[in-house]
């Protein structure tokens, strides 16, 4: 047969793996050819598979403007990301996508000044974004960044963060640990009740991820300092197995989290039963 | 039967001995009977039901039920009761937060069977002495009660309630069964026939595990073949292998604690006698190690925790039988 | 390697051995230079009663055409009963088998002692000879597992 | 209309048989029956249905869908996908046939699942009306006429005679194929089997079944509804309704180590498994309440909200003679209706 199948993975070859934290590695990804596997959106994900390991949905989280490679931040908490924490530099993978939509950064983002909330893994996904933003200046306002983590050791890219992101003209970065640690002399506390602090300014849009506590709380607060739900991103993740709408699992309510998702508006995601 | 039932089970809720009850619950149709609980008079009136197709065994809800507060009434038939026992042996059942009453059983029908000789748009079922009037769409008919009986039924092993904190109805004796007849028409049948027997029947298997999820023996937290560490997990049976290995594994982990209440066979949609792998191992574990019935008292040793030093050799199988 | 141009069917064995009697029992027939075939696959497990069925089928499944296994005498057991536990489930596990029609003599339960050496390779030899004639492990393959 | 005699029907089989891969509902020796591989000789099954529906033809319930070897550090990915090979389904009846069209939603919606696309494409669906439906049937509610049943080609019996007719030009490439064995007949006494039937169909139990409480519009309502509780309580976890029935359409993706390479595949699930959404870090649909409402909110609302209010089942009443506590569609449907 001579029709492409999605199911049907590419071979991508794991050319770097960085040790960001304890329990995450970053792993860059490129096709045997050399070069990107396939184009993506920031928010968009894939499917990575060892194959007699299990498959998985990832989210992409270098930028598109990045026309060498694919990066993926991962944390090891299960079956197949054990694995992957326990390969070495040069192992094929297979790789399928992209799926899902992404965030709307060539529309309703556009122009606008940003506040990216992240807490811990949940800076994957909204670093491609951040990266895309910073790559297309001029297309949008100001950037707040509020990012925080267990502890300084768990801070996801801070390196990238500390030489890149703080240099940038227009970007504020503000970062904050759950605990106080020797040799931390920046902000401590949670994410929510950081956030209420800085008090950013209600015309911001807000694109956020992190744990659903951390979600929850910070858009308590962020109603709270008088956005509103049109003006939150966000987006989700449940168990997928095809990626495509078709395997049936990923659904909240009627809305696929793999094609309809994984980016949702909250105003959207309020609309939908609260099963996720 | 059932108003005596109904009216014991109002007085228990009445006087607070109990505040639910466990039965079963009026369908769509005659036959389509669902397990139920019932925390009031008025739902007692409106829909509780004990008659010719009320086989489900409502024992194995009890796990789940007696953790919660208060007493629960159970209604159970002779054979439930074994269940029921193996499972308060088993300390599955919390015996404290149950109130049984045995109830009289004299066969249960089971629909599919009329369905299968061609009766076709059942709307109701009477018994009329030795046989049943069936009001289809398309007339009236009759056959005989015997032929509609359940697998489960036709050979009761016993119409004693070997645990009960009152009855209703007639309690009977352990019967001289004769459930044993058709392992045994295996067992003398080749090797290659009794390969073919259980290949066309197995092959039938869906793998809904509805036979697992049923039965009152099979009560893990996680079983092994929803583990994806187990090595054997498996979904679908994507290989005759699987079939064989799902079905050998399932019947291995409740032998010697399998009452042969039938439920695995009742319930599979494809109509496998999934009861004659565990008949095979009451069968063996009778002729290996003594008579023992799972679930009769709730103090004996089950025969695969216990063992004596004169067991017979696992040779004994290449000795006897037929190749 | 040579290849074999009458090709006779060679059977893969597999067997568990217990860790205190029959492992050590087949390292004696090594050291006694006894000869026993190559077909047989040695697993160790700590004691015959870590067997689990499973263990067995999934043998058949992996390709296996015959399983055996191997404990110290009963009465022996470095735990004291574990065998005789073994000794209950696989008579009932091979009963049924027999009774889903798989040949009988691709299982075995044998009991061999640190010190039987020599008994080790002649079960060994014993049961490769009976397995061979049996022929190949078909109705408890699994086809995917099969070598194209 | 085209007919031919049904003592003649054998030769039917036979020259369809001799073109292509035919299977009819044959019997079973338990009673019920099932789709066989016609053989010469065999009989059709006189069931109203058969026990598994026909959605296996197209959707198979483990399928193979790509294999890897992996050597060292690297993965050979192989399509192991062929072109099938031209199938004939005789025998369907109009619910499983409807059911194909839901079926097509999924499947055939961007992307196309070329596994299910192909065999699609290969398939000749016959389909036979319905003279006898049973209690469990209720194919009406979701606007299925039973003696009138899709499918490339249809035909209908009437104690005599088999009707056939083409719906589509696959339906007519198959009624061509065997055109010499047919001749033109008179419907009189087809138009009074179909007229019988429709008022055996108008009296079933569930003829007045409503839908009129469900479709997409009742998502929230429905979902929140505190009847879900007790309707679950007595669902035991099985996937026997999933398994059986026509439209769901939910899979896995495994993977299978053979000890020389690597096979994915694709195999039947169930939203009513405990794994189905369980994940390394928790699981959304934690006990038999939520993944009982999923399967029904699937099936009553969520299919409805993205497919213009059709409905995700055909009402052949399989479940309902196949769960093992009787807890079926019909019984939520009544339960959560809005009287």
């Amino acid at each position: 047969m001579n029709t492409n199948d999605t199911l049907i993975p590419h071979i991508g070859v794991v050319t770097d793996i960085r040790i960001d934290t304890p329990d995450v590695k970053t792993f860059r990804v490129v096709s045997p050819e050399g070069g990107k596997v396939f184009e993506h959106m920031p928010g968009q994900c894939a499917m990575l598979s060892v194959p007699g390991v299990g498959e998985g949905m990832f989210s992409i989280t270098s930028s598109p403007t990045n026309k060498e490679f694919m990066e993926f931040s991962i944390k090891k908490c299960g079956c197949l990301t054990s694995w992957l924490h326990a390969m070495e530099v040069g192992q094929q993978i297979t790789i399928r996508g992209p799926y899902g939509n992404h965030f709307p950064v060539e529309t309703d983002l556009k122009g606008k000044d940003l506040l990216f909330i992240a807490g811990g893994i949940g800076l994957a996904p909204l670093r491609s974004v951040i990266n895309y933003v910073r790559d297309n200046r001029d297309n949008y306002g100001d950037v707040q960044i509020v990012y925080g983590s267990r502890s300084m050791d768990d801070l996801v890219d801070y390196k990238e963060i500390i030489t890149e992101w703080v240099n940038d003209k227009g970007i504020e970065v503000n970062l904050t640990i759950d605990r106080e640690q020797e040799g931390w002399d920046g902000h401590v506390g949670f994410v929510p009740n950081y956030v209420k602090e800085l008090n950013p300014s209600i015309s911001k849009t807000v694109l956020i991820c992190g744990p659903p506590i951390m979600i929850k709380f910070t858009l308590a607060g962020l109603k709270e300092l008088g956005f509103q739900e049109t003006q939150v991103f966000t987006t989700m993740e449940l168990r997928m197995k095809c990626a495509v709408g078709k395997c049936g699992r990923c659904n909240i309510g009627n809305k696929y989290v793999c094609k309809d998702g994984p980016v949702f508006r909250f105003d959207q995601l309020g609309e939908l039963p609260d099963e996720y | 039967m059932q108003e005596a039932m109904i009216s014991r089970a109002k007085q228990l809720l009445a006087d607070g001995a109990v505040n639910r009850v466990i039965g079963w619950k009026k369908g769509e149709f005659a036959y389509d009977i669902t397990p139920a609980i019932f925390e009031s008079a008025e739902e007692l009136d409106a829909e509780f039901v004990y008659d010719d197709f009320t086989s489900a065994n409502v024992s194995k809800y009890l796990v789940k039920e007696t953790k919660k507060d208060g007493k629960i009434l159970a209604f159970l038939k002779p054979c439930d009761t074994y269940s029921f026992n193996q499972l308060v042996k088993e300390h599955r059942i919390n015996r404290d937060n149950v109130y049984v009453i045995g109830i009289q059983s004299d066969g249960k029908l089971d629909a599919e069977k009329i369905k299968s000789k061609g009766i076709s748009g059942i709307l109701g079922v009477k018994r009329n002495g030795e046989n049943l009037e069936i009001e289809t769409l398309y007339g009236q008919e009759t056959m005989p009660v015997a032929e509609a009986m359940s697998t489960k039924c036709l050979n009761c092993k016993s119409k004693k309630h070997v645990a009960y904190d009152e009855l209703i109805g007639e309690d009977g004796e352990v019967t001289a069964s004769d459930r044993f007849d058709m392992v045994e028409k295996l067992e003398n049948m080749t090797a290659q026939e009794r390969y073919d027997f259980w290949r066309n029947e197995l092959s039938k298997c869906i793998r809904c595990n509805a036979c697992r999820n049923v039965c009152p023996a099979c009560t893990c937290e996680k079983c092994v073949f929803d583990n994806p560490a187990s090595g054997i997990e498996n979904k679908a049976p994507a290989d005759s292998f699987e079939e064989n290995m799902f079905h050998i594994i399932r019947a291995f982990h409740v032998a010697g604690r399998c009452t042969d209440c039938g439920e695995c066979s009742r319930v599979c949609p494809q109509n496998i006698p999934i009861h004659l792998l565990n008949r095979k191992f009451i069968k063996d574990i009778n002729s290996f190690y003594g008579e023992y019935q799972a679930g009769a008292d709730t103090t004996s040793k089950a025969p695969l925790n216990d063992y004596k030093q004169d067991d017979c050799e696992a040779s004994i199988v290449h000795e006897r039988g037929v190749e | 390697m040579q290849v074999n141009e009458n090709k006779e069917f060679e059977p893969l064995i597999v067997a568990f051995c217990c860790n205190w009697c029959s492992y050590a029992g087949a390292d004696l027939s090594g050291t006694n230079r006894l000869n026993y075939p190559t077909n047989v696959k040695i697993i160790r497990v700590p004691c015959s009663c870590r067997v689990n069925p499973m263990f067995i089928l999934r043998a058949f499944q992996r390709g296996a055409d015959g399983v055996i296994l191997c404990g110290c005498h009963p009465g022996d057991c470095h735990y004291t009963s574990g065998n005789y536990f073994t000794r209950r489930r696989m008579t009932l596990l091979f009963s049924m088998l027999d009774y889903l029609g798989i040949e009988r003599d691709r299982t075995r339960v044998e009991w061999v002692s640190a010190a039987e050496g020599a008994k080790f390779a002649a079960t060994m030899n014993e049961f490769t000879e009976a397995v061979k004639k049996l022929g190949p492990n078909r109705r408890l393959e699994d086809l995917r597992c099969k070598k194209q | 209309m085209l007919k031919i005699a049904l003592d003649k029907i054998d030769s039917l089989f036979s020259a369809v048989a001799e073109k292509q891969t035919l299977y009819i509902p044959a019997d079973r020796a338990d009673g019920a029956s099932e789709y066989k591989k016609y053989e010469n000789g065999m009989k059709m099954s006189s069931n109203l249905n058969t026990l598994r529906s026909a959605k296996d033809f197209f959707f198979p319930q483990t399928e193979n869908l790509v294999d890897f070897k992996m050597e060292g550090k690297n993965i050979e990915v192989i399509d192991i996908r062929e072109e099938s090979e031209d199938f004939v389904v005789f025998g369907v009846r109009a619910c499983d046939a409807r059911s194909f069209t839901i079926l097509d939603k999924v499947f055939l919606s961007d992307p196309v699942d070329s596994y299910y696309k192909n065999r699609r494409d290969h398939g000749t669906i016959v389909t036979m009306a319905c003279s006898k439906p049973a209690e469990t049937c209720f194919c009406g509610v979701f606007g299925i006429d039973a003696t009138e049943p899709e499918g490339d080609a249809s035909c209908w019996n009437d104690g005599e005679s088999l009707f056939i007719k083409a719906n589509n030009e696959k339906g007519q490439a198959f009624i061509d194929s065997v055109s010499s064995l047919l001749q033109d007949g008179d419907t009189a006494k087809l138009d009074e089997t179909k007229a019988k039937t429709k008022e055996i169909l108008s009296k079933l139990p569930l003829a007045n079944l409503s839908t009129d409480s469900f479709g997409g519009d009742k998502l929230n309502e429905l979902f929140r509804s505190e009847k879900w509780a007790e309707l679950s309580e007595s669902c035991l976890g099985c996937g026997t309704c999933t398994f059986v029935c026509p439209t769901c359409q939910c899979y896995d993706i495994k993977d299978f180590n053979t000890g020389n390479g690597i096979k994915r595949f694709r195999c039947w699930d169930s939203c009513m498994y405990s794994d189905f959404t369980k994940m390394a870090h928790g699981n959304p649909r934690l006990t038999q309440v939520e993944r009982f409402r999923q399967r029904f909110m699937h099936k009553l609302v969520y299919f409805p909200a993205n497919n213009n209010g059709e409905f995700g089942c055909v009402g052949c009443g399989r479940c309902l003679s196949k769960c093992p506590v009787s807890m079926n569609i019909v019984k939520v449907m009544k339960a959560l209706e809005v009287k």
